[in-house]
């Protein structure tokens, strides 16, 4: 029983430099989405819906908040006596010990861990991806074509090509090129990040990466370029559904707002695949007496008395009367006082906006002393547990850091992470 | 650290009817206040009070409850040795009767722990609240058993249990369903004894041929043993009436009233499900005074009303001072006013439901309108 | 990859008779190899089958089998939505009485599955072995229903149900404790068929008035569908009577057997329990061919006997050819042979029971004797 | 609810070095122990019946087998909505990374998993000592002194105390001077590494040592002793049960032997103080027609063909007929063939002993060979997963390592480590 046919390695490890302060206590896949989530949940819920029953998570940056959340995976149903999920962090052998070096080199030192299931098939997945798919039907795939490595691609736009790694494949699907980010792209399918090896194959491609001292032991940039040089069986399997890569602020953004907006391509409430995520014990969300609501998602714990339009509501969310939140999204515990006005901003978790904080692309008189590279398209972020203190305005484009509770101590201060507190609850 | 007591919930009260809804279901199993259920706050309240070996009587109806309950994990009570025990009736093999009475199997029950007492609750009362108290009051007035209950300011409704208390507080008489009270005291059945007297009683009572448990049992014991009372000051809704159960869903409403019963201090648990975010759609709609939960798909106007998981309101339809159970479909158009609709139940394009104050429409479990 | 089927495993058989094992719980639930009770090895076979959704009805004295299942842990069968369903009876508010067929609850979880087929095992017979072959059989043979059976080669012993096949395979003849069965074929009831033709099957007796359900029945339908079987080699324990159930114990001494039940192939999972382990005390004493188990204490002698958990025995006791329960104490200086001594057992110092091979002395649970 | 009143923290990342091949590829907590048990299960059973429901246990070193065995505590009664047992490995923050420095380094390092607890109490345990103690009791006895820092005494022999940290205390229990291996103690109350702290003042006092340049950031060397020099109220609390510290080879093998000859002593029968364990799927275990055993303990999936007397023999070990063992320890899944002569042994995990091995104290003809400086008192030692060919005849005080398969190959060779299957299975 212990032996697995497929078992999954979700990539977990990554410090998402590219949310900024979102990232700045949590690893990424940590990071909530869509109301009730965490981008963790997907491929955790994929995983679940295509049956895998192992699944090991490699964690090394800030991952006390991703372990509790994950904790035994009972949330996903993947608390197996034979299997079941893994938190595999670095450590120390009698040899010495190293943090993990890239992506493939975090797998290679599991090699005794995935050995231990004798698999034929190891899926190796982001866990920062949002999509379902049913990895089931990729391993099927992978064995119909006797492949050794199968990549996940998805069509893309022609003009956003460049932005990916793209496969160049044969009649048959087999992948002859692989070009990182071509200037001039051939093809428009591009890598989603998630893999599927051969055991074997992959045991010895990454003994082989391990022994490169030039290699960066990444999966994209190393591992596969390699197998598909020495001419390996690389195939590349055509995947139709959502799938978004949520790595900077506005593609996170993009993803939360496709919710409203595309109920549709992305179901939630499909019974036959469903997303599941840890449940908090909370009470049934409310709507006040004078609050006005339109196109919002919404979960339990929330108290929503103001003007809500366009967002993502997140548990334990409170929005007090006569505050106006526009396409917004509010991640758990964060409190929005009367008189704030929010329009495309993201405000992490247990952050506390004073009365009338303003945050708008065109706020008329709003500071640039936030501005940051990270947020594009109008977008600001309040990082988790601040104060965001009465009377600040920002423009568009605007990141507020922990950092600036020591900078700005007038405009921000620190909250007690009370998520803590909530993490254990349930 | 742990308290020394173990608990026993009583599912059933076969004095108390809640019009249709409690028919499929046991009265700890009828739901309330959107995503929980009646025994989610006295199985809460006794986890909050540090209590981890809690039994639950159930004599019929309970496929629901025990769906609910399940291992017992949402109240952390999956334990190995402690936990949440099912104490069903047991059934005989050729007549396929109870062939046990239902005080045996409390009795196997409370025999196989070994807390010094025992802290028994019924279903038909919501509060939140640490159980604490009571014990230390019991401690301290060393009376043979304590029991919870309050002073009613409404209107007297029946079935009420009302108690006499001496200058004492011992109580010195017991009425049931009295047409006119004397007293304003309402027993709760809430009341804590040593585990040792209880198997007494038990045993006693199974010797003398009474199969049948209840907390109102032991209160009649009040001229053979010293019952004492605790009064309760803090928010307790009595669900004995289906207008009693009505008011009180309504009363959560209230802000106030929200927070007492759902605070940081005593959090209430529940099952949880994995349900879509709740969503309210683009269309302007009046949305005002909802406690709505999980699941919910909101497109039509809906004012003063609570809405279990799952609810669909359908475009253009009023639903007003309405109590809605998981998965209940209310089509295009539809107009409803003080109902309240068991689970799964499907209202029809354009159907009006009109009910009263003091006397909401209850619409059953799985009926199509 | 798992298998497109669910599980459904009938706890109770009316007509076996296990003397007095069977009288205080299901007979699923009566204990065999030690740690070990029959359900383990039809519920191992299912999970390792890869059915992830399995049902146990059990009519009547559950208790005991509740408490071994849990909540399906043991089996890795704990699952959100999948998992391990116990079907008991529903019971009447008024009357206590069931007031839904078996077979409608048998329904509702069969409905409320989503797998193409479904496997239905009894609980009078123990093998180790992977069902998938059946269902490989099933798919091949294009039957409505395909069976296991076995060859008898021993002595014919009632109660059986013979069957007879005609050259296809297909069932042409079922016999029912037939005196002088014409065919060796004797049926197991394990038995595979589509979901959708059970539910019909279902509903079409319930319809007719028919409230039980067995495997049987099913088999009973071989002039109305196809029925064809596919036969067993492998070890197979058949327990229908007690001499049945004693031989099976016994032949668990012999290594082949018990290393053909406990393969590293089929793991066979049981609820377990924190026990220390097994001591043997310092006294030189004879100890051959025994099974025993954690928790136990041997201070006597034993041979050829099976010893659940916690059996202590006392010095100077000579204990043989015996089947001892959970937490059973033998007294010093008493012999046993031929015995089977249910749980919690207490035999008295000195005392001597001496059954005989093909008729061994049952001891009633809890008795002391 | 997720406040706590006192938490454990287990100290479980140390080598264990001086048990030399046991914990080649596992830590020490994870060893196996008194037939059915491993280390670590003491100090978490102790958890459980003191009514502790939040254990974090800090890993290091190899934690890949004690992880998989903790798993999520449930064999404990520890997996809790509120709380339950963390695994704390170290981790790399935004602000770099950095392994465990020492057991007070370790605690620093995760002050903000305590503080999220808010507890007033904290527990700090070692994850290698076999002892029965009700941890609630040592608490309020804590509690009632008003003390800082609170650490279980036991009363060692006098000429056994020079190997022990001694407490010198005051007629109130208060420890005035603390003594680490004194030539000439002045007392025979020796610290049992069980240290219950008033969490305000030990996280002020590992802050403090952390800022210390020259600190080696452990308890007992440095955090303790800092706190009775500044005048803490650091109090001593006698234990009167059994203990033992079992970092060397003969105290393992003496604590394993304690169990046989002083069963009354270290009771695991106890029905209100049990020891848990996590128990894996074995059928009952069995003894063949012609073995003769006597004073043994043994546990399910065991198989007995041959002569054991005194010995301690764990889940799934098989002795053949015509094998004698005495005095000795076989761990889980070890083989031991027939002809096979076994006096003061310890094998490891999934170890095969081929026909006719011969290792006792006084072999006439055995090999000086294998000799160890880590084993005395004629113990032998055979590490995990090895294969013992034929004909190896070892003389006590030896010890057989993996590394022996490259050394002596005709004599020993590796041997696949079916445990990790096993591990999965339950």
């Amino acid at each position: 029983m212990a032996k697995q046919d497929t078992i999954a390695m979700i990539l977990a490890g990554g410090q998402g430099s590219r949310l900024g302060a979102l990232t700045d206590y949590v690893a990424k896949p940590a990071v909530p989405f869509g109301s009730r989530y965490r981008i963790i949940d997907f491929p955790l819920s994929n995983c679940m819906n295509s049956g895998i029953e192992t699944v090991g998570v490699l964690t090394q940056y800030q991952p006390l908040e991703l372990n509790s959340y994950i904790g035994n995976g009972h949330s996903w149903d993947l608390d197996r006596n034979s299997g079941g999920t893994f938190i595999l962090p670095p450590y120390v052998r009698q040899a010495g010990s190293t943090w993990y070096k890239g992506t493939a080199n975090s797998i290679y030192q599991n090699i005794p861990f995935i050995d231990s299931y004798q698999p034929r098939y190891v899926l190796i997945l982001s866990g920062d991806h949002i999509y379902k798919m049913n990895y089931a039907k990729m391993a099927a795939w992978h064995e119909s074509k006797g492949a050794e490595a199968t990549i996940a691609v998805i069509e893309v736009p022609w003009e956003e090509a460049p932005r990916f790694g793209i496969m160049n494949t044969d009649e048959n699907s087999r992948v002859v090129e692989f070009e990182e980010k071509p200037a001039k792209p051939k093809n428009n399918l591009a890598s989603m990040g998630v893999y599927c090896f051969t055991w074997e194959s992959l045991r010895e491609a990454l003994i082989k990466d391990e022994q490169n001292p030039d290699s960066r032991n990444d999966f994209g940039a190393n591992v596969i370029p390699g197998m598909i040089d020495e001419g390996k069986g690389v195939f590349a399997y055509r995947f139709d559904g959502y799938w978004k890569d949520v790595g900077t602020v506005f593609s996170l953004w993009e993803a939360n707002m496709d919710l409203l907006e595309r109920p549709d391509v992305m179901d939630l409430r499909d019974e036959m695949f469903p997303v599941f995520s840890r449940n908090y014990q909370q009470p049934s969300h409310y709507f006040g007496e004078n609050c006005r609501i339109s196109n919002v998602a919404v979960t339990d714990g929330a108290e929503l008395y103001g003007d809500v339009e366009n967002s993502i509501i997140s548990s334990n969310v409170i929005v007090e009367e006569g505050a106006v939140v526009k396409d917004s999204i509010l991640m758990p515990n964060t409190y929005i006082s009367a008189g704030v006005r929010l329009e495309r901003c993201i405000v992490g978790m247990d952050t506390l906006l004073e009365p009338n904080v303003r945050a708008t692309p065109d706020e008329p008189d709003g500071t640039e002393n936030f501005r940051d590279k990270l947020c594009s398209n109008g977008i600001t972020v309040f990082g988790p547990n601040l104060i965001i203190r009465e009377g600040l305005a920002l423009k568009g484009n605007s990141m507020v850091w922990p950092n600036d509770a020591v900078r700005v101590p007038e405009l921000v201060a620190e909250r007690y992470p009370s998520w803590r507190k909530e993490m254990g609850q349930c | 650290m742990l308290t020394d007591a173990m608990g026993l919930i009583l599912a059933d009260n076969e004095r108390i009817r809640l019009g249709k809804i409690d028919e499929p279901r046991s009265l700890a199993a009828v739901p309330f206040a959107g995503r929980h259920r009646i025994i989610d706050f006295t199985l809460s309240n006794m986890v909050n009070s540090g209590i981890r070996r809690v039994g639950i009587v159930a004599l019929t109806r309970y496929k629901s409850l025990m769906d609910h309950t399940g291992t017992g994990s949402w109240w952390d009570l999956d334990r190995i040795r402690q936990g949440l025990f099912m104490i069903p009736p047991y059934v005989n093999m050729t007549t396929r009767r109870p062939d046990r009475t239902d005080s045996q199997s409390i009795i196997d029950y409370v025999e196989s722990g070994h807390q010094e007492y025992v802290i028994i609750s019924g279903s038909e009362f919501v509060a939140s609240m640490s159980y604490l108290p009571l014990l230390d009051a019991h401690l301290a007035n060393g009376a043979d058993m304590t029991m919870l209950c309050v002073r009613e300011k409404d209107k007297y409704s029946a079935p009420a249990v009302t108690i006499d208390v001496d200058e004492s507080g011992r109580v010195t008489d017991v009425l049931v369903d009295h047409p006119l009270p004397k007293s304003d005291l309402r027993a709760v059945s809430l009341v804590v004894l040593k585990r040792d007297l209880l198997l007494e009683i038990l045993q006693d009572r199974m010797a003398r041929g009474y199969s049948d448990f209840s907390a109102l049992n032991l209160l009649r014991l009040y001229d053979l043993l010293t019952v004492r009372t605790l009064i309760h000051d803090g928010l307790l809704f009595r669900i004995t009436n289906i207008a009693q159960y009505f008011n009180a869903s309504m009363a959560l409403l209230n802000d106030e009233a929200r927070h007492q019963l759902f605070s940081e201090e005593y959090p209430i648990y529940t099952k949880v499900k994995n349900r879509a975010p709740c969503l309210v759609t683009p269309e302007s709609l009046t949305l005002r005074n909802v406690l709505a939960s999980d699941g919910c798909m909101i497109q039509g106007n809906v004012e003063n009303s609570v809405l279990s998981r799952g609810v669909v309101i359908g475009r253009g339809a009023q639903v007003r001072n309405s109590v809605l159970f998981q998965d209940v479909q209310i089509s295009e158009g539809v107009t409803l006013d003080h109902v309240i609709i068991d689970k799964n139940v499907v209202i029809k394009m354009g159907v009006r439901l009109l009910g009263q104050d003091d006397y909401p429409i209850v619409i059953e479990k799985n009926a199509i309108v």
